[in-house]
């Protein structure tokens, strides 16, 4: 019969305190097959580690079972401890008593109960564990990154330096993201672009880096290690392959369109380069308002180009990258306030998104770096930064976009450079946890900035007060005295939520990860994995995640480049070994287990009639045998017989 | 011994028998008549023809516990389960089911070991025989003529019973049933001209007929081996066959059994119980080689079984020609029919 | 009486692992009961059945001698690959000290009478060895050995890994009184042995027909390509003896599962001549 | 000449000009039983079977059920009635045979008794259709105007019932069972050889024949035939010990047709609902 | 004593254990009678387990997966969902309360979903007593 060893975990209190774990593993002992049942402070300590590997020494244990934390958490951690000590990996066995049962109960009976149930349950299933060996697959030791924003270039950067090839995939005409929008950056208040651009430009100069700018993921096949990504190469019409970037051709399109980096706030030209330090350097015509795709003639640009570089002609192309690894830093978008009509955004011209606000100070944005009104000319005098604009808000986003409180601070205190104008701020929590914030947030009171402690209600321009004719009224209840509070000012700025990009679920569903339920990508774990997710070899980085500042960003990017590294560093890695196999003399060539399989893995072989698995494709979901009727496909580790002797166990007591 | 009871009695008879132990009697189920265990006498019923399912359950239940036992920490403790069946009573065998028990006591009484749990409850169940009514036609499934078998043969009953218009006459055949019948006080005695009336009906039962054809024991297992190695025969007889296990539980004679252990959590029983030599994996090895993996092969395996490799073993054929097989065949595959091509080939 | 259902208990007293693979175990049991013990004679090509409650019953060839007093032994090999046997897998899993069950001994036996005053041929293979390992143990003993003439023994396997009972088939090898002929189909580095296949092995040694008999056991295939041999050799059919394999349950012809014709193997065999074997239907 | 006389000459016509044309190597149809009312499903391999081929209200069997044992490629035809044509369509979008090697002889009938109570068995044990769905040949005059309630209706009763009084109806008829598997044996969609109750690891009900272990076959092998039952009726009609198991698997056709608007059998271009998911399914099924 | 049902929960190991893990991660409090197995998605639930789990005594079985669209094999819990939902109207036509069976989706953020969910299920059951109608009886 089998030898099985029960370990109990008190981890510290956290178990122990609710689970009586010395009486559990005295029930332990009593259950049939188990040799050995012992408790611990602290099983996933090294000493704790220890006791489990003597023991499987000692009483020559053929199966373990450890009752512990999630198995999600240290499932790995002990298969490893147990292998070390000479058994199979997966003849391990966890037992959930605390996410499950410590944790989630006050009553020690009835976490008692329970965990007993879940031991017997582990038991029962222990003794059918078989041990799997695993396989071993070749990685392409290539990385992709998706996204061209401060976490993606970062990524792609630090993978290059190791030496890896890096395909860096950005849909826009250039990387840089978001960050290149900004002015200043807090609260050091460093330039943006001055930081930003070199990194783009070692980007360029990267002999191991693959710029796919103007390009999406159109589709991804295989697994880690052996990624096969189907690419599209967006149509630019300008070869830039010929093109020499001397952009003659946008001095002379007389196409406009709307500057995207400038948040629209000015034209660009149908031929462009997003701005001037845009990587590449070369421009792409924007189908949309580019006169000759409109009218059917122009061609202006085709004209100056000396290169020839111009071809009207070009088709979306397709290329297919393989890769081990991904990694996702496709940043985030700005909420639309427009719904949000109480602000006015989109009504009322004094009102400023934050992004606008950027491009404001920005002297290379479209008033040379003068704060004034959408006239172009008037400074305003007093300005409102309103926080929390759909954010920590149960109708918009619940949770908190985190940075905003510091750019609004570095908002306030540029303004005051720039206006000499009134600031308020408008705030519901001043946040300021990272380094150096709280005191920027110290030196901006100092600044004479008006703080009010409380979230606008309104803005309007409507107002009985004819010294606020011509003004736009802020609403707010002031929450230190309780006091509603009018404030006019000539210019509003509101402080969006950040949110998921509009396309995160698509993205998603192409990477098979999960998303939370604001539609962020979902890491593994918050805490001990925040940068791997459900699909082995790709990893997040950034805003994707959820709302982040520059440097967590650039932290994040540096992270999944070791992650990803952890990956296409080795020449073969190790595969789940828990898939499906078909026992071929019960299958009765139904087919259902084709028909049904996401990943195409079963495959029909008419000579035999019977189906068989690809294992290499096969990510052991169990669809197929819950599908098979006559019980022939046998998902290794979840067997049906273990999981019906699992059952068996959960229920006897 | 001959006694007798008048017709509207049944009812005291079957208390008196249910004193003794527990009585198998017919009953009339939502469509078929089956034997069952009497706790209410009313629901025994003698206007019948045969039994949907034999009566060979008494002694041979489709499902019997060898040991229980409990996986426990050290040791499996277990106990084998008693023989201790009590006094019974089987009222109602139709002759050709009474002789069933006859064949089968050969099998699990004979070849050097006696089957315990067989023996138990065969030795101590007393079996009342049921004379077919002449006055009905056989049922055109029946060919226990062919067995030669009467509608009114008193063999394999201990007691045989036959119907008049008032009465019903119970003659002891054997010892076993002389005592019971000594021992039954509410049946009257019977007189001469009783004793005469089941001679008659007797006699006519003889003129009931069925199916017939000449069959010699040893011949027709001599024809078989012949037959066997017919390919092309057996498979255009079973063509037809999905081979089902229908024919084999209904069987009177057909014996063959399957032991496996059952476990729920920790208490468990080895049980034996009914299996049919037609499911696939009746034959099927461990290694997963199968013998007989066509259904003709299986089909071929009963038939030789019954009218071949019985008569070698033990001397006669192992069928009683009660017609219950191709009566209960989804696909109505009649084994007489069978025989009878085999024997012309 | 005795109810021929019921298991004696038995102890696991050793476990001996075979074959590289580790899929060939032998168990060697001691009875629990004295009584027990007494009332289990038997011969070699006798089986019993091993039951483990909770698990089933499977019937095994006794592997050891009743020239070997004090227990029983049985190799038993794990069945099946992807799915295992229930009680095979169960067996493979015992530690000495655990309790199980016998039911036995069952079946014929090597009809020892007949092959008295005969040269004895012994073609094994791979894992079928067991009841001719039984039958060598019996007439190798100092009591039996007069009674019968010469002995030779072809006993062959894959490789030199997957021979059972290693260490006997090394002290046979040194005996006067038995002629050995170990082969494998493959050797490896060490192997010093003889290499190839059973039949050839047979056909190479030649045994005389005269008064003589030959046991084989072995794969079917084996089997197959042997026969010609023996045929070839002047043996009849009445003195080529084998044993056979079909499912069984019961193990005392009750069950009705292991018949071929109107023997059923579990009772009547499992040990045939090829003589018998042709008159029965070809249905095994 | 009654319709049933009609079909049976016409069977024989065909059968007879398929073999002999050498069209198919077997007819799958009906032969002479042990009487008239016991006929028996039939192979006809050449034309001297052919006089064997007969046609009446007790020919029930459901052919469909011997197609899949055949090798591919062998031609094949067969005699269907409605159902059972609803049973090749079936096989057909489970891959099972290829419509190619089918010559399908339709039946068109009504009225097909029960062999055991002589009961006209129409809407009650199965589907009510009067017209084969698919077929090559029709050996009878297409029925039209044919009504007679839905197969559906015979389900009002078990419906009605509370639950308690469900279970106690269940419990009542699966004690009967005697694990003969006929049921699964009749059925032309119960093509597993070894079925799921064959397995040993695991064990999915008792091998013996526990009442519990009824309750598991028969509920389990409900759910393999929800969404592909055709409603034949072959399993009740099979079974020794008369098990209404039709109402189960009308039950489930019912709900499956509900649910995933597709039913069993009609088209061959459908998926089976089972291996399948629709954009229109919604959580208000699991309610 | 007040009756606590045993119930069996089936959970895939992305979404609803992984959020049932959150709801033991932020402490929130629910009934402890769900004894859940873990399996790889909602798609491996044959549905002969949860017959099984009535049978093996369970009062209730509370199926959790990803929410439709958000299987991580992709497509899993489309066909889950129409195999439970058949296997329901199995249980409520063989005479199960079909309210001791229920299946929710809950993602690996739904902590407090999975409480709640647990709560009311554990509630329902209760109010429905003990389950003998599958349960079998060793007597």
């Amino acid at each position: 019969m089998s030898r099985i060893g029960v370990f109990v975990c008190h981890c510290g209190l956290n178990i122990a305190k609710t689970v009586r774990v010395s009486e559990l593993a005295e029930f332990a002992r009593t259950l049939p097959d188990v040799v050995v049942a012992e408790d611990y402070k602290f099983m996933c300590s090294t000493p704790g580690q220890e006791l489990i590997q003597n023991d499987i020494r000692k009483h020559n244990l053929d199966r373990v079972i450890v009752a512990a934390c999630s198995p999600l958490m240290h499932e790995r951690t002990f298969r490893k401890v147990i292998e070390n000590a000479g058994l199979n990996q997966y003849l391990l066995s966890i037992v959930n008593v605390r996410e499950q049962d410590s944790w989630v109960t006050e009553d020690e009976d009835v976490a008692t109960t329970k965990a007993k149930a879940l031991i017997n349950g582990a038991v029962f299933r222990a003794r059918l564990l078989q041990p799997l060996v695993s396989r071993f697959i070749d990685v392409n030791p290539d990385v992709m990154v998706v996204g061209g924003g401060i976490a993606g270039i970062q990524a792609a950067l630090e993978l290059a330096d190791t030496g890896k090839k890096v395909y860096l995939v950005e849909r826009s005409p250039t990387i840089g993201g978001h960050m290149a929008q900004f002015d200043k950056t807090f609260p050091t208040l460093d330039c943006s672009a001055c930081i930003l651009t070199p990194k783009m430009d070692a980007v360029l100069q990267s002999s191991n880096i693959e710029l796919l700018t103007y390009c999406e993921v159109e589709e991804v096949k295989g697994f880690v290690g052996n990624f096969d990504i189907k690419i599209r190469q967006k149509a630019r019409y300008v070869d830039h392959d010929k093109c020499n970037a001397c952009l003659a051709c946008t001095e002379k399109c007389p196409g406009r369109g709307v500057s995207e980096w400038d948040e629209g706030l000015v034209k660009r030209k149908a031929i462009y380069i997003p701005f001037p330090q845009a990587v590449p350097q070369k421009p792409v015509i924007d189908r949309e308002n580019c006169t000759f795709f409109k009218k059917g003639k122009c061609r202006l640009c085709e004209k100056v180009c000396e290169q020839e570089a111009i071809d009207f002609e070009q088709k979306d192309t397709f290329r297919e990258v393989k890769v081990g690894a991904v990694i996702l830093a496709t940043g985030y978008d700005l909420m639309d306030t427009k719904p949000l009509i109480q602000y006015g955004y989109g009504k009322l011209p004094g009102v400023h998104h934050a992004l606008e606000l950027e491009r404001l100070f920005n002297s290379a944005g479209p008033t040379s770096g003068k704060v004034v009104m959408r006239d172009g000319k008037t400074e305003p005098q007093s300005i409102a930064i309103l926080h929390c604009i759909g954010s920590r808000d149960k109708n918009n986003h619940e949770y908190c976009s985190r940075v905003c409180c510091m750019y609004s601070l570095k908002f306030a205190h540029l303004l005051k450079e720039k206006t000499h104008g009134d600031v308020y701020q408008l705030y519901i929590d001043m946040r300021a946890p990272g380094k150096g914030y709280e005191e920027f947030y110290n030196r901006l009171v100092e600044e004479d900035v008006k703080f009010i402690r409380g979230k606008a209600a309104r803005v309007t321009d409507k107002t009985d007060n004819p010294d606020h004719a011509g003004k736009l009224i802020v609403e707010v209840e002031d929450t230190l005295t309780s006091q509603f509070v009018t404030i006019p000012v000539d210019m509003v700025v509101l402080s969006p939520a950040m949110k998921p990009r509009q396309d995160a679920k698509d993205m998603a569903r192409l990477f098979n990860l999960s998303t939370d339920k604001y539609g962020f990508f979902m890491e593994r774990h918050p805490k001990l994995a925040p940068l791997s997710t459900m699909t082995d070899g790709v990893f997040i980085a950034g805003a994707c995640q959820s709302p982040k500042d520059i440097p967590d960003s650039v932290s994040q990017g540096t992270g999944a480049a070791a992650e990803a590294l952890t990956i296409v560093v080795k020449d073969k890695m190790e595969l789940e070994a828990a898939t499906a196999i078909v026992n071929s003399a019960a299958c009765c060539g139904c087919q259902n287990c084709v028909r049904v399989c996401p990943y195409g893995a079963p495959m029909f072989n008419y000579e035999k009639n019977v189906s068989e698995i690809n294992e290499a494709l096969c990510k052991g979901c169990g669809l197929c045998a819950a599908s098979c009727p006559a019980s022939a496909i046998i998902t290794r580790h979840f067997t049906n017989d273990q999981v019906m002797a699992e059952m068996e166990g959960l229920m006897e007591f | 011994m001959l006694k007798k009871i008048a017709l509207e009695k049944l009812g005291d008879l079957v208390s008196a028998l249910m004193e003794k132990g527990p009585l198998y009697a017919p009953v009339k189920g939502e469509k078929a008549v089956d034997f069952q265990e009497i706790t209410n006498p009313a629901d025994v019923i003698l206007d019948f023809y045969n039994t949907a399912m034999s009566p060979k359950f008494a002694f041979f239940p489709q499902s019997e516990d060898l040991i229980r036992y409990r996986l426990g920490k050290e040791a499996t403790e277990s106990e084998a389960v008693s023989l201790d069946a009590k006094p019974s009573v089987i009222l109602g065998v139709r002759p050709c089911d009474a002789k069933s028990f006859e064949i089968m006591d050969r099998h699990f009484l004979g070849a050097g070991i006696i089957d315990p749990y067989w023996n138990d409850k065969r030795e101590k169940t007393t079996i009342i025989g049921y004379a077919f009514d002449p006055s009905t036609a056989a049922d055109p499934a029946d060919f226990y003529n062919t067995l030669g078998i009467s509608a009114s043969d008193t063999a394999g009953s201990d007691i045989f019973m036959i119907r008049t218009d008032k009465h019903l006459l119970f003659k002891g055949i054997t010892e076993k049933g002389d005592r019971l019948l000594k021992e039954l006080s509410v049946l009257e005695a019977g007189s001469k001209t009783d004793e005469k009336t089941f001679e008659d009906k007797a006699k006519k039962g003889g003129e009931v007929k069925t199916r017939f054809m000449e069959i010699q024991d040893k011949a027709v297992a001599g024809k078989l081996v012949q037959v066997f190695n017919n390919k092309e025969f057996w498979e255009k007889a079973t063509a037809a066959c999905i081979s089902c296990g229908a024919c084999t539980f209904v069987c009177p004679t057909c014996y063959c059994f399957d032991i496996s252990d059952e476990t729920l959590f920790r208490d468990g029983v080895r049980k034996r119980f009914w299996d049919a030599c037609m499911f696939t994996d009746f034959t099927l090895e461990a290694s997963g080689h199968n013998p007989r993996p066509r259904i003709f092969q299986r089909y071929r395996q009963k038939v030789c079984h019954k009218y071949s490799y019985h008569v070698d073993k033990y001397g006669c054929i192992s069928c009683v020609g009660c017609g219950r097989c191709t009566r209960s065949c989804p696909v109505n595959i009649d084994i007489y029919s069978i025989i009878e091509s085999a024997s012309k080939l | 009486m005795q109810n021929p259902y019921i298991p004696m208990p038995v102890e696991v007293t050793k476990i001996v692992t075979e074959v590289e693979t580790n899929d060939i175990k032998t168990f060697r049991l001691n009875f629990v009961n004295k009584e027990d013990e007494e009332n289990f004679k038997y011969l070699p090509g006798q089986f019993a059945e091993l039951s483990i409650l909770g698990k089933g019953e499977s019937p095994i060839g006794i592997a050891s001698s009743p020239t070997q007093p004090g227990y029983i032994e049985f190799t038993v090999q794990r069945a099946g690959t992807l799915v295992t046997g229930i009680v095979t897998t169960a067996l493979h899993d015992l530690d000495v000290g655990a309790r199980i069950g016998v039911r036995g001994p069952l079946g014929n036996s090597w009809p020892i009478e007949f092959l008295e005053g005969k040269n004895v041929v012994v073609v094994g293979g791979g894992f079928a060895f067991t009841t001719l390992r039984s039958l060598i143990h019996y007439m190798l003993h100092k009591d039996n050995r007069p009674r019968f003439g010469d002995i030779s023994v072809v006993y062959g396997a894959r490789t030199p890994g997957l021979l059972c009972y290693k260490e006997e088939l090394a002290a046979w090898e040194k005996r006067k009184d038995i002629k050995m002929h170990v082969t494998v189909d493959k050797g490896d580095a060490n192997w010093k042995g003889r290499e190839g296949f059973v039949p050839t092995v047979c056909k190479e040694v030649g045994p005389s027909p005269e008064n003589a008999v030959t046991v084989i056991c072995g794969p079917p295939i084996m089997i197959r390509f042997t026969l010609p041999v023996f045929f070839e050799l002047g043996f009849a059919k009445e003195n080529i003896l084998t044993s056979l394999e079909m499912r069984m349950k019961c193990g005392v012809g009750k069950c009705g599962r292991c018949n071929v014709g109107h023997k059923y193997v579990c009772k009547d065999g499992p040990v045939f001549s090829f003589a018998e074997l042709d008159k029965l239907p070809r249905d095994f | 000449m009654t319709a049933m006389k009609k079909i049976e000459e016409n069977l024989r016509k065909e059968a007879k000009r398929l073999l002999e044309g050498g069209e198919v190597s077997v007819v799958l149809a009906y032969g002479r039983g042990y009487d008239e009312n016991h006929p028996m499903p039939f192979a006809a391999r050449t034309v001297e079977d052919v006089d064997s081929l007969v046609f009446n209200e007790y020919c029930t069997f459901n052919l469909a059920r011997y197609l899949p044992k055949y090798p591919p490629k062998t031609k094949i035809a067969v005699a269907v009635k409605a159902a059972d044509s609803r049973a090749v369509v079936q096989l057909i979008q489970e891959e099972k045979v290829r419509r190619e090697d089918l010559v399908i002889l339709g039946i068109p009938v009504t009225g097909m008794k029960d062999q055991k109570t002589g009961e006209v068995i129409d809407n009650k044990t199965t589907c009510n259709m009067a017209n084969p769905v698919l077929y090559d040949i029709l050996l009878g005059d297409e029925i039209h105007g044919f009504k007679g309630g839905s197969p559906y209706d015979v389900l009002a009763e078990l419906e009605g019932m509370d639950h308690d009084a469900r279970m106690a109806f269940w419990k009542k008829e699966f004690e009967k069972c005697i694990r003969c598997f006929a049921c699964r044996k009749a059925c032309p969609m119960c093509y597993c050889d070894p079925c799921f109750m064959d397995a040993s690891r695991p064990r999915w009900a008792d091998k013996s024949p526990t009442p519990d272990g009824h309750l598991m076959y028969h509920l389990t092998r409900f759910y393999h035939l929800a969404g592909r039952c055709i409603d034949c009726g072959e399993c009740s009609r099979a079974c020794p010990v008369d098990i209404p198991l039709y109402l189960f698997h009308k039950k489930l056709a019912k709900e499956c047709e509900d649910m995933f608007q597709q039913a069993a059998g009609m088209k061959i271009e459908d998926k089976p609902a089972m291996v399948n998911y629709g954009n229109q399914d919604s959580d208000e099924m699991l309610k | 004593m007040d009756f606590e049902p045993k119930i069996l929960g089936i959970a895939c190991n992305w979404c609803t254990y992984t959020g049932a893990d959150l709801a033991g991660t932020t402490r929130l409090k629910y009934p402890q009678n769900v004894r859940t197995v873990r399996v790889m998605c909602s798609s491996r639930i044959n549905p002969s387990f949860i017959i099984r789990a009535f049978q093996l005594g369970a009062d209730g079985v509370l199926v959790g997966g990803c929410h439709p669209g958000d299987c991580h094999y992709g497509t899993g819990n489309l066909y889950a969902r129409r195999k439970l939902a058949v296997t329901k109207k199995i249980l409520e036509f063989a005479g199960m309360e079909p309210k001791r069976f229920r299946v929710e989706w809950i993602s690996a953020s739904e902590g407090k979903k999975y409480a709640e969910v647990v709560e009311e299920f554990t509630n329902d059951v209760k109010a429905l007593g003990p389950q003998t109608k599958f349960k079998i009886r060793k007597d």
